[in-house]
């Protein structure tokens, strides 16, 4: 007996070592497009991980199908499960970054886009956090390799005090009132707090911090805080199981949610859809439409889902964190062409091209209609000194069904964002001991 | 001091789905010295398993009726929770009779993420719904005593009168039938138990199904509440310092124990919380079995242990 | 016998009292121990012996009563004390460390005596080395005397009854102890097994002088090797003498009714 | 007839009190250091390095730690990510505060400051037993996990309570190669594995194992179970904390509280329960067993080409580990290591079976 499992650990053992010398070895010259996709689709956060993470693998099968990749480059992925851990997304990282043709990392995770911030610059590979990750990584010209297009924490919270301030009828008017945050209590919940500060004390209301344990499942005493102070709005800044936890203990206090206002973390099907009814008047910010009716979509159904190629469910195509992740998907392939357009059509594009094609992004109108995202998404152009492109985002309401935009498009304010995020950079800068860019740089 | 009674009421309904995951430690505990970290995985597969079966029989069975579909769920449920206790008596405790502790221990943990992994194959890692038709709206009360009056959760009282039902049938079942008293008899004295023909196997089998079955009553209490979810089996985190409180052994300190966290964990939140940037429920739970423990180190109601040689 | 002189009163205890909850394990127990005597402590199951042993060792706390040790008077004993003064003991149902080697358990015995400290003893360079290897051949000596020789390097646990038996007398031995507490040193050994134990106890007593207080079941043997005896039953002292007088005391006898073997 | 002690007569005591007194297993070290400081450097890939060796490295420090705690001191800890968490941060401070701190000294800085609040949670232990002892170490577990969160003075005032490091050297020369971190974290475990050695075969170690087998007997020898109980929380703590140092400076470069929750006290836990309680060499089979096999278990499909869908394979994974587990514990419950023996014992028989 002993024996028998003696040998069997022995064997486990080989084979895995085997595997494992074998998994990473060099290949030949790249003749493919790599793109590794880190994911979670077990634990806490699966609900909104795996429409996300199907979202960019539907776009690459697209992409491979209708155009035959990138100017004939042909796209590969593998998926790697990191389940919101930062080590697992570590180990991820370091086993898929050596793959031939490597494009760009989007770890989905906060805590993960941290510990890889520091391994991309020496690994020579972009990290592509789409509306999450540093705020201050904003700066391209001390975060070379890190681009949050679209919006950062930052601008999110910026965004809902401005609405905020439009429906009180002006931000004078937020004078006395008292708003709250509603936490997950990890960096990804922190870090919208100095801009709310800063906020707060522009126009003088009240700034109330109540965290929420991670992972949030537990949340009776948060919103019995909630039902004592009565703010006047919510703000929501959760992720995973913890947003419709949140709205069903609002509703079990009787707290109005229609006060309450989502990042665009907590805006999407999975955090109300088993809530239903109870979350009707639930605002969230998004940075992108839902809906099958996109040209893009229609092509994805066409040609991956019809073809029983889809990642995922057939219904879940065009949900708010899917067509996430069709443009994330869809900005590292634009990035990809941009670099080609410099360092040669038709080739496989390094890391470092790439990167040059991220900062380089410019994407008009004119360009989104002809990838079939017109209206999906707004217009973004990046450049070595901003590496996120665009700060708009809408505030969508969810009625009982459905999520309806309830808003015009807002941007983030330029004069309060960009001296925080120079000076968050310059202190990272300090730390890390590293000088900005010079211009010359920004042409390599 | 109306906002006061709500963090009570508030604290004591938590404090009875506690109390409900403890019951099944201390259960499991008492019949076969096992300290059944699985607990928390055992609520969620079986809150997974009521759940997708309320979605899956309508399905396959061609029925509309809610009230049929929750029934059937449910019973469907309880099935695989005894399944799953055969299945651990045959494959687990029986090849581990007489081991340490720790190892005991051990062995739950890897049931625990067999269970996990399982359940989330067999039945998905999505948000699902369980629906049992209770009222989500609060009521005020006492409007007359405090403006405003006192907020109280339905929800919550409902879910109150259920644990309440289940302790009081457990402590029938315990008390009264011959089983119970057998169960009684192994928690005593395994040796005693067999000596006296008490197959000890089958006892497991059925402390193991009963423990499945609070499991799975809490599970529909907190999935109806919260929506089943994997993050379900963290629950159990919560109920190891009430199981510790009450004494590992005795089922009225798994309730007592459980209010006494319950209550202690939001008033400590709502009324300390703040001083410290808030957040501290999680780990003053903890801290406050500890204390209790410095002056009873068997728990409140455990036995006490005298050291003989 | 005649070889060694009994010398003065080593360990007198007064008056003990001890209750668990309710229970009243002992009663008012006072009898004394002179140095170099082998004394016995006998008495029906559940008389208290075991519990006198561990109130002299400071595993329990008597509520009533002292114990002086050459002169010095505790209300209740600490173990480390005890240790320290020259105390030794084992145990009824074995207490052996299990998870160790013969050798180890013995060596614990040496630990008292061994003074480097937690970092000497992490490089194990110098002073700690030269420790252990003299605690070491202090040790052989005991494995010798015992003649567990082959079984050095094996884990007591894996041993045979009456071996571990020896073993757990060995590790007592092994703090030189001036006071050697035996709680039922022969319960469960077959006839030679006994007569080997009652001769390692005897040479104990003869070789290093110890003084040696012994709880036994076997008559026989309490008889032939102690010199004076006390006779507990239900926590209270019934009788107290030599063999002979207590052979002939009649509460002792009427205790003693059909359980004598 | 390879593995034979026959015609190894020791001559003094002293050379029986070695630390490997049969020779093929002195062989056997010096081989498997010269492949681990060597062979593996040259030969392995990055991958290798980075996501394998560095973190089964690290873990097996860790597990160390925790193993003379439990396994050699019998005071079960449900809180090592605690300890782990704490010696990261003190770490950090203290390079980030004091200018031209050494590294080493940080992290060695950060295992004592771990060690204090490990002796200070451990002074439940000497009035509460058991399972019960696991809730005063979840305490400590789930208070650093909020403490760190929340007390921005540790985190150095960063906004979101994350912390990085950058432009580590050892004594000028920079860890930045997989290979230099490799080195690192090895010369770490070698010399705190020959310590804890050193320990518990001596004097300190047999009063842990004397607590653990027996205390009141332990007691009566004289034995105090506060210092022996105390020393095996400070040692282990110590341990502990330096790995924690390591797996935030070295393998992480920048983490969160989360890095270190009760998942990875959990892990580690596994670790010497699976590897074996109360051997060091445990330790290092336990971390290898948790740290490869879901990675092993997650890549297969890959590398055999079955395509299997991620979730479906993390999924297996946790069933396949569970069972394994179990598995384990019912054929050996004293874990790899024991089997390790039984498999030496009868080598030393071959090809003899009695």
């Amino acid at each position: 007996m002993k024996f028998k499992s003696l040998a069997l650990a022995a064997t486990v053992t080989a084979v895995g070592l085997g595997a494992l010398a074998t998994a990473p070895a060099a290949f030949a010259q790249a003749k493919e497009q790599f793109f590794p996709l880190l994911a979670y689709r077990t634990g806490p956060y699966a609900p909104n991980g795996t429409p996300w993470a199907n979202g960019k693998q539907d776009y690459i099968k697209m992409i491979n199908a209708r155009d035959g990749g990138i100017n004939g480059v042909k796209i590969t992925f593998e998926e790697c499960e990191t389940g919101y851990a930062t080590d697992k997304g570590v180990e991820c990282y370091e086993r898929l970054k050596g793959r031939p043709g490597v494009t760009l990392i989007d770890p989905q995770a906060t805590g993960i886009t941290f510990a890889l911030t520091d391994k991309v610059a020496a690994d020579k590979i972009p990290l592509l956090t789409l509306g999450y990750g540093l705020s201050a990584s904003q700066d391209g010209n001390v975060f070379k390799w890190n681009f949050p297009l679209m919006g950062s924490y930052w601008t999110a919270a910026d965004m809902l005090i401005q609405h905020i301030g439009k429906k009180e009828g002006g931000l004078d008017k937020l004078k006395g009132k008292k708003i709250a945050l509603v936490y997950h209590d990890s960096p990804f919940g922190k870090e919208p707090m100095p801009l709310l500060d800063e906020r707060s004390k522009m126009h003088g209301f009240e700034l109330q911090k109540i965290p929420v344990t991670a992972p949030g499942v537990e949340q009776k005493s948060a919103w019995l805080q909630v039902r004592q102070s009565k703010p006047d709005y919510v703000l929501l800044w959760g992720w995973g199981v913890m947003n419709s936890t949140a709205l069903k203990e609002a509703q079990a206090t009787g707290y109005p949610r229609d006060k309450m206002y989502g990042v665009w973390w907590a805006g999407a099907e999975p955090d109300v859809k088993d809530v239903g009814e109870g979350a009707k008047g639930y605002n969230a910010l998004n940075l992108n439409t839902s809906g099958q009716s996109p040209k893009v979509i229609q092509d994805i159904l066409k040609l991956v889902h019809d073809k029983g190629q889809g990642t995922g469910p057939k219904e879940e195509v065009g949900t708010v964190l899917y067509t996430r992740g069709l443009i994330i998907q869809m900005l590292g392939v634009e990035a990809v062409r941009r670099a080609q357009e410099r360092y040669g059509k038709g080739k496989v594009m390094t890391g470092e091209q790439v990167r040059w094609g991220l900062e380089n992004l410019a994407l008009d109108q004119k360009k989104l209609d002809a990838l079939g995202f017109s209206g999906v998404m707004r217009p973004l152009s990046t450049s070595c000194q901003d590496h996120m492109g665009s700060t708009w985002a809408r505030v969508h309401t969810w009625d009982g069904a459905k999520w309806a935009f309830s808003s015009d498009w807002l941007q983030a304010d330029e004069q309060i964002i960009k001296p925080m995020v120079t000076a968050a950079a310059d202190k990272y800068a300090a730390e890390k001991k590293l000088t900005r860019r010079t211009p010359a740089d920004c042409q390599s | 001091m109306g906002f006061f009674l709500e963090t009570l009421f508030g604290g004591l309904m938590v404090g009875m789905l506690y109390s409900l995951i403890a019951l099944g430690f201390v259960l499991i505990y008492k019949a076969s010295g096992v300290f059944n970290f699985a607990q928390g995985a055992m609520v969620l597969f079986a809150a997974l398993a009521m759940a997708r079966f309320y979605e899956w029989f309508p399905k396959w069975f061609g029925f509309e009726n809610k009230i049929l579909a929750n029934v059937l769920a449910f019973a469907g449920a309880v099935l695989v929770m005894v399944v799953v206790a055969w299945l651990i008596e045959r494959l687990v405790l029986r090849k581990l009779v007489n081991q340490e502790h720790i190892t005991l221990l051990m062995a739950t943990l890897g049931i625990t993420y067999f269970l996990e992994g399982f359940g989330q194959t067999l039945f998905g890692s999505d948000i699902y719904k369980i629906d049992i038709g209770m009222p989500k709206d609060p009521i005020f009360v006492l409007e007359g005593m405090f403006q405003g009056g006192v907020l109280i959760n339905k929800e919550d009282l409902y879910a109150a009168a259920i644990a309440a039902v289940l302790v009081a049938l457990l402590a029938l079942f315990f008390q009264k039938t011959a089983t119970g008293r057998a169960l009684r008899a192994v928690a005593d004295d395994h040796q005693a138990a067999q000596s006296i023909g008490i197959p000890l196997g089958r006892i497991w089998i059925i402390v193991w199904s009963v423990a499945g079955f609070v499991a799975l009553v809490a599970g529909v209490i907190w999935g109806s509440k919260l929506g089943v979810q994997f993050s379900l089996s963290l629950v159990a985190l919560k109920a190891l310092p009430v199981v510790i409180l009450g004494g590992l052994t005795s089922v009225p300190g798994a309730i007592i124990g459980g209010l006494i966290i319950g209550v202690g964990e939001k008033l400590s939140e709502i009324y300390i919380g703040p001083m410290f940037g808030g957040g501290i429920e999680i780990w003053f739970a903890y801290v406050l079995a500890l204390v209790f423990l410095l002056f009873r180190p068997q728990g409140l109601f455990g036995e006490k242990i005298i050291d003989r040689v | 016998m005649a070889t060694r002189k009994i010398g003065e009163v080593i360990l007198d205890v007064k008056n003990i009292s001890l209750r668990f909850g309710g229970v009243k394990a002992l009663t008012d127990i006072s009898f004394d121990v002179r140095e170099h005597e082998v004394r016995a402590i006998i008495g029906p199951n559940g008389a208290g012996k075991s519990s006198m042993l561990n109130c002299i060792n400071g595993v329990y706390a008597p509520q009533e009563g002292s114990i002086s040790f050459r002169g010095q008077t505790f209300s209740h004993m600490n173990s480390r004390q005890v240790a320290e003064m020259g105390v030794a003991r084992t145990f009824q149902n074995l207490a052996l460390f299990k998870g160790m080697s013969v050798l180890d358990n013995i060596m614990t015995g040496r630990n008292l005596k061994m003074k480097s400290n937690l970092f000497q003893q992490a490089i194990r360079w110098g002073a700690a080395e030269r420790e252990e290897t003299a605690q070491r051949q202090h040790v052989e000596r005991i494995i010798d005397f015992l003649e567990i020789q082959p079984y050095r390097k094996t884990a007591v646990g894996k041993m045979p009854y009456g071996l571990q038996k020896r073993v757990d007398l060995g590790r007592a031995l092994a703090m030189d102890p001036q006071v050697l507490l035996l709680d039922e040193p022969m319960a469960g050994m077959n006839v030679e097994e006994k007569q080997d134990m009652s001769r390692f106890i005897l040479d104990v007593n003869d070789e290093f002088g110890t003084t040696i207080v012994l709880i036994e079941h076997d008559m026989g043997v309490v008889m032939d090797i102690s010199d004076r005896v006390v006779v507990l039953d239900y926590g209270k002292k019934i009788g107290d003498g030599t063999p002979a007088d207590v052979r002939q005391n009649p509460d002792v006898i009427s205790a003693y009714l059909g359980t004598s073997h | 007839m390879l593995y034979r002690e026959n015609g190894q007569f020791k001559s003094s005591y002293r050379s029986d009190q070695q630390i490997f007194p049969i020779l093929q297993d002195r062989i056997a070290i010096g081989l498997l250091l010269a492949v681990a400081f060597v062979a593996i450097p040259l030969l392995s890939s990055e991958y290798l390095m980075r996501a394998i060796f560095v973190p089964f490295l690290i873990l097996s420090l860790a597990a160390l730690g925790l193993n003379i705690l439990v396994g050699y001191c019998g005071q079960i800890s449900l809180g090592t990510g605690a300890f782990m968490a704490i010696g990261a941060y003190a770490a950090y401070n203290f390079q980030a505060r004091i200018p031209g701190m050494p590294l080493v000294f940080s992290l060695l800085l950060g295992g004592l400051c771990s060690t204090a609040v490990g002796v200070l949670f451990g002074i439940p232990s000497l009035r509460i037993k058991g399972l019960y002892l696991a809730v005063a170490t979840l305490a400590a577990q789930f208070f650093t996990d909020w403490a760190f969160l929340r007390i921005k003075w540790f985190t150095n005032d960063s906004s979101s309570g994350s912390v990085s490091v950058a432009g580590l050297n050892v004594f000028g020369i920079p860890i930045e190669s997989p290979v230099q971190k490799y080195l690192l974290c090895l010369g770490f475990l070698v010399v705190f594995a020959l310590l804890a050695k050193n320990l518990v075969r001596g004097a300190i170690g047999r009063e842990w194992m004397a607590i653990r087998d027996m205390d009141v007997a332990a007691a009566v020898i004289g034995i105090r179970p506060v210092y022996a109980k105390l020393t095996a929380f400070a040692v282990s703590s110590f341990i502990v904390g330096v790995a924690g140092g390591l797996w935030g400076f070295v393998h992480l470069g920048s983490w969160e509280p989360a890095a270190f929750n009760i998942d990875r006290s959990f892990q580690l836990l596994f670790m010497v329960i699976i590897g074996g309680l109360g051997s060091i060499m445990g330790s290092f089979f336990g971390a290898a067993f948790i740290v490869v096999l879901p990675i092993v278990l997650d890549g297969l499909p890959y590398w055999f080409g079955i395509p299997i869908d991620t979730a479906l394979a993390s999924h297996l994974t946790f069933m396949i580990f569970g069972a394994l587990i179990v598995f384990f514990l019912i054929v050996e419950p004293h874990g790899i290591a024991r089997l390790w023996s039984t498999a030496k014992e009868k080598l030393r028989l071959w090809p003899f079976p009695h």
